[in-house]
Order: C-alpha cells, then structure tokens, then sequence
C-alpha cells in the first residue's frame, strides 16, 4: 500500500532518499500550480477569487503522507495544495479553476470546492468550519464500517472560533472517532492577525476540551509534518481518538485575490521566506547528499509537468450549457 | 391491516428500514437511550444495538455533518433534529451542504441522507417549537422534502426517504403522532416521494393541504358536502418534487383552487403553487385562488392566540365557500 | 447631485448614521482595520474609532446574537455578515431570536438591528457565495428585508434601516457595487422602507424586479420600447413589507404581470408576488403572471454555466414580448 | 442600591441575619412557584411543556444576589428561578405559564420563555445556546455606554457542546466584556448523562479555551454561589473580562412535564434530596442561631404570596384575540 505521495506511510524507520524526494516533488509540484493560478487570475483567467497557499505546502504534503487508501481528505477553498497531496490530477484541478468541461467537477464548483472522491478528497469548502462535522461523518462511517479508514480536515486557526469546530471536534472526542483535525495556523484570518480574534495562546490547547490530545508542529517542516501525522493517523486507527494538530506556517501571498496583505508587520514575510517550506527543503536534502543537479532536474519536471497539465486543461472545452441542469438530484 | 398510529407507523418504518439494510443507521440527541422526545424510536436501540442508534450531543451543527459526512463514505444515515424549528443552528449544513454537494461535485456522489424534524402546531409549544419548517427549505434546490398527513404515508415515506439516493427533509406532524389508520397491505401502492394523493374526489373544488391541514379540510369537506359543495382533496404528501399534474388534473375538473397551510404566506409552498398553477394553466381558474394560512406573525403560546392563528375547518369551508360563490 | 457609486453610497450612508447617532456602531468580520472584504466600510474606523467599528472573530452566530443584546439595551447596532450565503451559519439568530423577540416579549422591546449582507451572483463565486438570501426570510414574520438597486435607493435605505425600530437585513448587491448614480437631494423624498419606485412608465406590461435584475430590465425595457412595447418597471426596493398597493395599481393600467428575479422558483418573493397579485385582484390579469428565474439548481461556477442561470436582458424581453402577445 | 433580593450586592463582612433570610425566603418563593406549576401542568392549565428546576434554586438566587440595577440576565427554558430571582413578579410569572392577558409576555411566550426587561430579565430562551451570544451584546452595549452594568447567562451543562456557546464565550473572553457565564451542571441533558456527551471532567475547564477564569463550586450552597458571583461580576465590573461558573447542582424532577427521568441511577435522586439547597440552607440557618418558629414563618409566608400570586393571575383573562396580530413590528 502507497502513501498519497507514493511514499511508505508508516512511521518506522528512516525515510529514503527517493521518499523524500517524493515529499519535495510533490511540494514543487503544488507551488507551481498556485503561481500557475496566480498569473491566471491576474490574466482574468479564474472567476470569482481565488485562495493560494504559497508557503503552506509542507502541511498537507506531510499530513497526506501518512494517509493510505481508503483514508480521506477534507480541506477549504484554500484547498488546492491539500487536493494535490491527494493524488487528484493536476490537468483537472487546473480545468476546474477554468471553468472546463475537464474539471473535476465538471466546472460546477469552481477555485474553492476541488473536489476528487476517487482520491478520498471529499470536498474543499466555502463556508468556514462546514466541513469539520462532515470529517467528523467519514470518521464515523468508518468506524461503523470498520473500514480502518481515517479521516483528515484541514482548516485555518481563524475557523476554531466558529460554531462548528466546536460541535465537531467534541463529537470526535466523545465518540473517539479515527479523524485527525489540522489546522494550518498562517498567523492570518483573512485580514485580522490571530491575536486579535483568538484569545489563546495556542490552538493546540482548545485540544483541552474536547478529550483530544493537541499539538502544535513546525508547518514548515514537510518531515516533521509527517511524523507527527503519523502518529496521529496511527492512533486514530487503531481505535484510540482524534487528535488536534497546530501546523505553524505562512500564506506568502494575501488572503484571496485582491489583497495586497498590507496588514502584516514590516519584515514578517521576509522572515517566512527564509522558512519557505520548499526552500528548507532543499537545504535538508542536499545537506543529506542529494546534489543540486537532482534538485534542479525535479523543481524541472515538476514544473513541466504542470505546464503540461495546464496546457491539457486549456484545451478542454467550456462545459455544455445543458450540463447546467444536470446533478441536482441522482433521482 | 390494523390500525396504527402515526408515531408507532414512522417507528415500525425506521425499523423496517434498519432491519432491511446495514447501511442505515439513526442518529441524534435522546434518539437511542431514551426513544426520543416524542417517543419515535422507542424500543430501537434495543433492538439494534448502539452502533445503529446513537445518542448525541447537543450539536445540531455535527449532526448534519456527520450524516453527510457518513452519506459520502456510502451509508444511509438518518438524523434526528428534533424540532423542525433548530433546523435554524445547523441551516447551513443542511442550505449550503447537504443540498449542493451532489451539484457542486459535479455528481461525484449521491447523499442519501434522511432529516427527520418534527413539524408544527398548536402544541402550545411557544413560537420556536411550533413552526412549520418546511418553507424555510423551498428556495433550496437539492433538497427533497416530504410531510407525511396520514400513518400509512409516515411510513410508506419514511421507507421512500431513506431509499432515495438524494437528501430528503422529512417532516413529522406533532400533531399527528397519535392518530390512528391502516398501513398499506403488501399488495397496494405504496406512497411515493413526489406524488401527491387524491383523497376525495369532488367536482366543485380543488382543496390542496397537507398534515394537520389536510386532516382539517377533511373535516370541512363533510360540513360542506351537506351544503351541496363537493371538494376534491389533495394531499401533497411531498412539496419538493411538487406532484404539479395532480393539482392540475384536479382544477381542470373543478376550475376552482383552495390551499390550506399551517403557516404564513410570504415564501410559503402554498404561495408558490398558486404562481406555479397560474404560470402553467392561466385560464383554468373560474374564482381567484385563496390560501388559508396563518397570519403573518409568530407562533403565540397563549391557547386562544395559538388556535386563532391556526386555520381550523371554519376557516376552512369559509374560504371553500367564498370560492366556489365567487 | 454627482454621482457616487453603490458601494460609496453605502459607504456615506454608514458615515452618517454613525455620525448622527451615538448608539450606532458597526461591527463584523474584517470590516474594521480591513474596511470589509468589499471595502463597503472603508475609512470607517479612521473616522470613528474601534468602539464604533469593531472586527470580529468568525463567528457569526456570536454576530448576530452581540448585535440583538446590544440592541435591547438600547443601541443600534450595525451587524456585517458578508456574504448572504453565510446567513446559513446564523440563520437561528435570525429566524428564530430577531424577528421573533419583540412579538414573543408582548412588545417589550424593539430591536433596531441592521444585518448587511452581500447579495448574488454572477461573479464566478461559486454556489455558497453567489446566492440571493433574500428568500430564505420571507416565511419569517418579524423581519422587513430590503434590496436596494441604485446607489440612490443603496443610500437611502441603509439610513433608513438603521433609523428603524425593526430588524431589517440590508442585502447589497454584489454586481453592483460599482455601477454609478447620484444620490437624493435634501429636498427629494428619500425612499422608504416598504416603498416601491416607479422606474418607467408605460402601459403594456408591469415588470417587477430588484437589485441587478432591475438593471438588466431596463435594458430589456429600451430593446422593447423599439419594438412598440411600452414597459411599466417597478422597483419593489422592499420585500417584507411589500408595497402591493403599488403593484397592483400598476397591473390595474397593464393588465400584464412580469416579475424578474434572480433565484429559483420555489418558495421565492417572485411566485409570493404573483400569488398575492392573483388573491387580491384576480381578474386584473390578461395573461399569464410570468416569472423569468434562475433555474431550480444552485449556481454553478463556470462562466457559461453561470449566465445561463442568471436572467439576462434577452429572457427577459422574450418573456414580456410572449406575455403581452398572449 | 439594592440587590436583586434585595441584599447588600457587595462582598465585605458577613452577611447580615436579615440578608440570609433574604436569600432563603427567594429559594422559597421559586420552590414554590413551581411545585404550583408542576400542579398547574397535571391539572391541563399549563401548555405545551414545562421544565422546572426544584432542587436547583441556589444558583439563580445565589448569583442574582450578586447583580444590581442594570445588570441583566439571560436563562433558558428551565429559567423560572432566574426571572424570579430578578425579582419578576410572581403573579406575572403566573399568568404567563397559564396564557393570561396579565402574563409578563401578554401569553405570547408561555412557560419557557419567561422575559422581564424592567428588571433586566433579558429573556428565557428555548433554543439551546441561542442567549448566550445576546448576553455577550447586552456586555458589549454596557462597555460602549460604560454603564458599569455586568450580563449574566444561565445554562445547562449540555448546552456546552453547542457552537453558540463557542462562539459567545471566545467573544466575549477576546474582548474581554463585563459577563459571567454560570453554567447550571445538574448533570443530565434531557436524558442524557453528562459524562456521554462531554469529554471534560468538568465544564469550568473549557474556560481555558476563551481566555477566561473557570470555577466549579457547589450549586446547592447559596452563600458559596452568592460569594463566587460577587468576585466573578466584580472582575467582569471591573474591565478584567468574563468569568465561566460551573455549578454544580441538580434537578430533582424530570426534564420536562413527561419525563418520568429512569435514565437515573437508583439511589442518586435520594442523595441529592439530601443536599437540597433549602433544606441545607435551613439547617445552616438554623445552626447560626435561627430558631424553628422564624424558618417556619418564612416558609409560610413565601407559601401565601405564591398562593396569593397564583389567584391574581387565574383571574386573569385571557389575552384578546386581537392582540395576536400586535407586536411583530414596533412600526
Ligand atoms: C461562515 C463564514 N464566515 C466568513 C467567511 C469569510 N472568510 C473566508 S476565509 C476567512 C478567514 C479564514 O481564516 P483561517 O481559518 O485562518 O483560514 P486561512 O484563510 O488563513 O487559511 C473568512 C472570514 C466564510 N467563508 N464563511
Ligand atoms: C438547538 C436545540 N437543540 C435541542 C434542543 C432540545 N433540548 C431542550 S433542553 C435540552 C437539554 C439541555 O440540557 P442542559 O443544557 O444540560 O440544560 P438543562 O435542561 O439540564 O437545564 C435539549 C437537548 C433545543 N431546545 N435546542
Ligand atoms: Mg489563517
Ligand atoms: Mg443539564
């Protein structure tokens, strides 16, 4: 069995050189196609808005890595990264954000609702906190199934103050459901910084009242994302309860598409690019062995491989206008 | 058949549908343990056991979730919410999710979730308790919704919600749940989703209600039928997909509308089928359409003030007669 | 007068409450040091300070509920929720706390509260971020809902919301927040809540719409004028209360009925208007009430797919040229 | 200023002889008032529902002890005590429960939603959580005055798993709002058992979460409720922010008018009898030097005003038809 990223998912032993390289591609891969989305936008490209996660690739590259088939995936609108480390396929996520009869769904969800059942990926999400009782649902199915299945949600720390985190992560804690709940704290809830709305210290601590251990992680270390995901998978699946898990990291780029970020503090993204995710990587890597003409000919394949995926969505059509009235109800 | 009531027909369907089916299970707050508030799964838990009937906490917001959620991984949950008046603190799980995933996902799946919430007045429950949940639903595309006015439609529809591979509101009458009727024997046809039932026929007018209304017109049709008025009775029995034709057939007889609904006018189901009527079949009414309703105001908890509000079988044939005198 | 646009509009009519009054003040999810993700209330906090305009965490039930406290102890509150979509996620504060408190009090107290809200497609939102939320309330007694279409009426109604002693959700028009027009002069009767507008005379048809359809109505109406069919256009402005009157004296001059709505069908203000319009004057019509409507599906993402959904100028003559030719 | 018992509010020196009387004579009046109700709803006078409190009267009367004028409070359906310990007429109180035209709401509301403004009874709300973001707005709008006014919200133990209650108290603990948010454990929701839907030994830790002190004490002593409240209004008084109180107490009836309550262990009713509030009152009352003759004449007189209370009200007419279509808009 492959992990989401191709890659063992257990916990044990050291991780090969190839695994890693395996974490890094996927890492480049996600970051090429947000700055492919980026440009797109900027071109009219993309309805609507979109939400990037420049600097963020680390969590759901490392989460999803301890993720085996069977298991599933929900995310928010700024989702693409999370769908990626999936396995959802790169030429229909990029047909989705274009609105092409190619996209995963069909055009009908659009930048923020990627969306890949076939990968366990059941749904990015609009509406802040919507999907953290739907994970609580999968988790709960597969108990009942006893399917072995574990489920993931991603979500930013400014959705632990909303309703539903609340609702769902107690129903986690007091059914010991296999989910692991994962909030990528980027420090920013569209434009308020987390102090301003949030008065803990940690996300992790909420953990407290639910019965569930919390523990907050380096987001930016795609290695130690995974660790500690696994360990968290592990428990969930062997029947001993949820997890809360504090990725600390950074959105790059602003909120959504029309935001200059002007809010941050003087040098605080320049600080986080010194923590890009990609870049620490790298310097891992090739501190391990790996030597740059490796590292160069991977970020080179990603990059193809993207543009490639970009040009085959380009080229799908506009989805027929009677599709319109189509998947509404199944009966 | 013997007679049973309304509760013990929804009571004796969920079983029937857990027996029938691994895939469903039931959920909700006080729904294993206790039986429920209205005493609606009673005897279920026992019977099968504490991974098919779950008690939850208060949280109406998980439970919608989870049963999407559950839905998604290819179960067949059925959730509890109670009253249809909290469908308020989990709207939109029920609006913006459960409704549009199939839409939004492109068909990826279907969400063969059923939504139990008991419906209705004049329990003297005060205006949050006592609300006709249903229209809230109406302007939501993806939703089916059924409401249930007799035992044999609250079980042959309960089965019929669970079945259905799409999202279904299903809503129970508290007023209804002790009324007695028979089930349909094996051989009869059952209750659809989305055919509505001709219960009397009558070639003066056409009468459409549902739940405790339906039970109120029929009231009335006796007063009138010794005045001489023969009605003709629609009980919709589902409002999402609206059996459109039966209303239709009907007035083509009778050339003469009366809706009868538990709740205020303005989006109402009652509102939409009078436009829905005159959109399709302009010239086939002799009388202007009426729609006996409650008035545009809360629920009032005080007895006079509740029974005022709602429309009895005075205001019934009243409206019936102005109608055909027209 | 110059022209300002609808977002100014609203931006000035904020200001100036805030201005007037000190028991005013403003409050939501980025609305403050952000000046709100549409920049509706830009420049706010720099001219009030942060007790007068406030950010919140995600949390719009605590919205909501803050805004009613806030509300009996007697201020104004002014509650941003963004996007109407998200009325999902405190449609039990609305529904069922703030329209129902003063009624089931006996009237002790009235609660000013202003809820804005961002309305409608069709801007590539996707479909929990393009709805029109306006229907979601129209079964609820207790709220007057407006939906100002002009950066006059955007103005207007936004001081006029505030000043009332009634919750009042203020849905602003995404799509036109851009478009330009002057305000009222001191001297012009301002609109009111309840009030509709007489946008153009004429005495073929009666053409009801609001917000963006109002606009792509009047395209229509100029296409039609060259064609010899003279358009009467209604703004309703307001949804509850509706000014039926002035429907109604309209249709009395046209004898045909075209409502443009940009939602579905089912339980809508549009089929609500047409079943009023047939209740109170059944044969004032000379053809078919029509409704031009979204289809009964949520709103899709991909451009194509979204206008098709989405009323336009051209559906919108066809249906008047069908209507009066009938 | 008096308090709402009217009691010396503050917390310096003892309680005077005549303030604890005061106390116990409130219990009283509730017991009371709703052992009648109780007799009012099997005799078919009372509509719909009704859940009582008998056995849970200390906290109400405790923590109110503790407001003055212009505090408010909010409660839930199970909130007769709380109105009346606001000092809500009993005869009002009555006509209410019973749809009467001299009913604190017109009978409009009925028994779960007893609401006195004149006093600051905010409202009795039947929707689970739906009052406790309106108290963190009455503690907004006493911060935007500066009115020095503190808002308190009642609730069950169960009504903690709702997100309402989340979002109300990270709101009101980011902004730091004069509330206090005293959290009534009598250890069932409807049927179910604390400990089933709950994953936190106890309630009072969930403050940690929002930012705010959280305190369990015991319910069923009402100078301890009384003393607790003083610190928590007078912190919130003060500007340093909410207050999370776990009482921890017990309803000695069913949930509601059919709830025979056999979900009950045996024997734990009979010990809660044991510890209830007025009989424990009365004996500490009595071991303070209270003689037999002056309890008894308290008792007698609360049982007169009640009876008394209860005759106005059943003399009541019933509310006019017409005043249904009133009070929906005030224009
Ligand atoms: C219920 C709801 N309220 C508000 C919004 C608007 N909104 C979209 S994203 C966002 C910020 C979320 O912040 P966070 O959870 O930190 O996630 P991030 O965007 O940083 O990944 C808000 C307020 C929404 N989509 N849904
Ligand atoms: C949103 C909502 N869900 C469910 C209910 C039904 N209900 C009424 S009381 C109650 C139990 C509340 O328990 P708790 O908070 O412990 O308060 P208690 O009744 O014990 O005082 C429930 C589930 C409701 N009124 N509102
Ligand atoms: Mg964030
Ligand atoms: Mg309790």
């Amino acid at each position: 069995m492959t992990s989401r990223t191709g890659i063992a998912p257990g916990a044990d032993g050291e991780l090969s050189i190839d695994d890693r390289l395996a974490l890094l591609r996927r890492m480049l891969e996600i970051r090429f196609f947000e700055d492919e989305v980026q440009r797109l936008f900027t071109k009219g490209l993309v309805r609507g808005t979109t939400h990037l996660g420049q600097g963020q690739e680390a969590v759901p590259v490392g989460v999803c890595a301890a993720l085996r088939d069977g298991d599933t995936m929900t995310c928010t609108y700024r989702g693409h990264g999370a769908v990626l480390a999936m396995g959802a396929p790169l030429d229909e996520a990029f047909g989705e954000i274009l609105g092409r009869a190619n996209g995963l769904c069909r055009g009908k969800g659009g930048s923020m609702h990627l969306t890949d059942l076939r990968v366990g990926a059941l749904g990015s999400y609009a509406i802040v906190g919507a999907h953290l009782p739907i994970t609580v649902g999968a988790a709960l199915a597969a108990r009942y199934t006893k399917s072995g299945a574990v489920g993931v949600a991603f979500f930013g720390e400014g959705s632990t103050n909303i309703g539903a985190f609340h609702e769902a992560l107690n129903l986690a804690g007091i059914w010991r459901l296999p989910a692991v709940f994962v909030c990528e704290n980027n420090l920013y809830g569209e434009y308020s910084p987390y102090a301003s709305t949030t008065p803990v210290d940690t996300i992790a601590e909420r953990a407290a009242s639910y019965g569930m251990p919390g523990v907050r992680i380096d987001g930016n270390d795609v290695e130690q994302v995974r660790a500690t995901a696994i360990e968290a998978v592990e428990r969930a699946r062997s029947g001993d309860g949820p997890t809360l898990l504090e990725a600390m990291t950074y959105r790059q780029v602003g909120h959504s598409r029309s935001d200059p970020a002007k809010y941050r503090p003087e040098g605080e993204l320049e600080q986080w690019l010194e923590r890009d995710p990609i870049v620490v990587y790298e310097r891992v890597l090739s501190e391990a062995g790996v030597d740059a003409d490796a590292l160069a000919s991977i970020r080179a394949s990603a990059e193809e491989e993207v543009a490639a995926a970009l040009e085959r969505a380009a080229a799908s059509p506009e989805p027929e206008l009677g599709s319109r009235l189509e998947d509404v109800y199944a009966s | 058949m013997i007679a049973t009531t309304y509760k013990q027909a929804i009571t004796q369907g969920l079983a029937d549908a857990l027996a029938e089916d691994d895939s469903v299970f039931l959920f909700g707050e006080d729904v294993a343990a206790a039986g429920g508030v209205f005493k609606a799964t009673e005897g279920l838990r026992e019977r099968f056991g504490d991974t098919r009937v779950l008690d939850t906490p208060i949280s109406e917001q998980a439970i919608v979730g989870a049963a999407i959620g559950a839905a998604l991984m290819g179960l067949r949950p059925i959730a509890e919410i109670m009253f249809a008046d909290f469908a308020g603190v989990c709207f939109d799980g029920l609006a913006n999710q459960l409704a549009k995933y199939r839409y939004m996902t492109g068909g990826q799946a279907s969400l063969p979730v059923t939504v139990r919430m008991a419906n209705g007045s004049p329990g003297g429950f005060g205006a949050q308790h006592s609300q006709s949940g249903e229209n809230w639903f109406l302007n939501i595309p993806g939703l089916k919704i059924v409401v249930p006015g007799t035992p044999a439609d609250a079980y042959d529809l309960i089965r019929a919600a669970i079945r259905d591979p799409d999202p279904v509101l299903y809503y129970e009458h508290k007023g209804l749940y002790n009324i007695k009727g028979p089930l349909r024997a094996a051989a009869d046809a059952r209750a659809e989703i989305g055919c509505a039932e001709l219960v009397r026929q009558g070639g003066h007018v056409t009468v459409v209600a549902t739940q405790l209304m339906r039970h109120r017109a029929v009231e009335a049709t006796q007063v009138l039928a010794g005045e001489g008025i023969e009605v003709e009775l629609i009980d919709l029995r589902t409002l999402v997909p609206l059996d459109l034709d039966a209303v239709l057939a009907s007035i083509e007889r009778t050339n003469h509308l009366v809706v009868v609904q538990e709740s205020s006018f303005g989006g109402s189901w009652g509102a939409t089928l009078v436009a829905a009527v005159l959109e399709q079949a302009f010239e086939i009414l002799d009388a202007p359409p009426l729609v006996v309703r409650g008035d545009e105001t809360p629920i009032a908890y005080a007895a006079n003030l509740e029974s005022a509000w709602l429309p009895d079988s005075q205001r019934i044939a009243e409206a019936i007669r102005r109608t055909v005198a027209y």
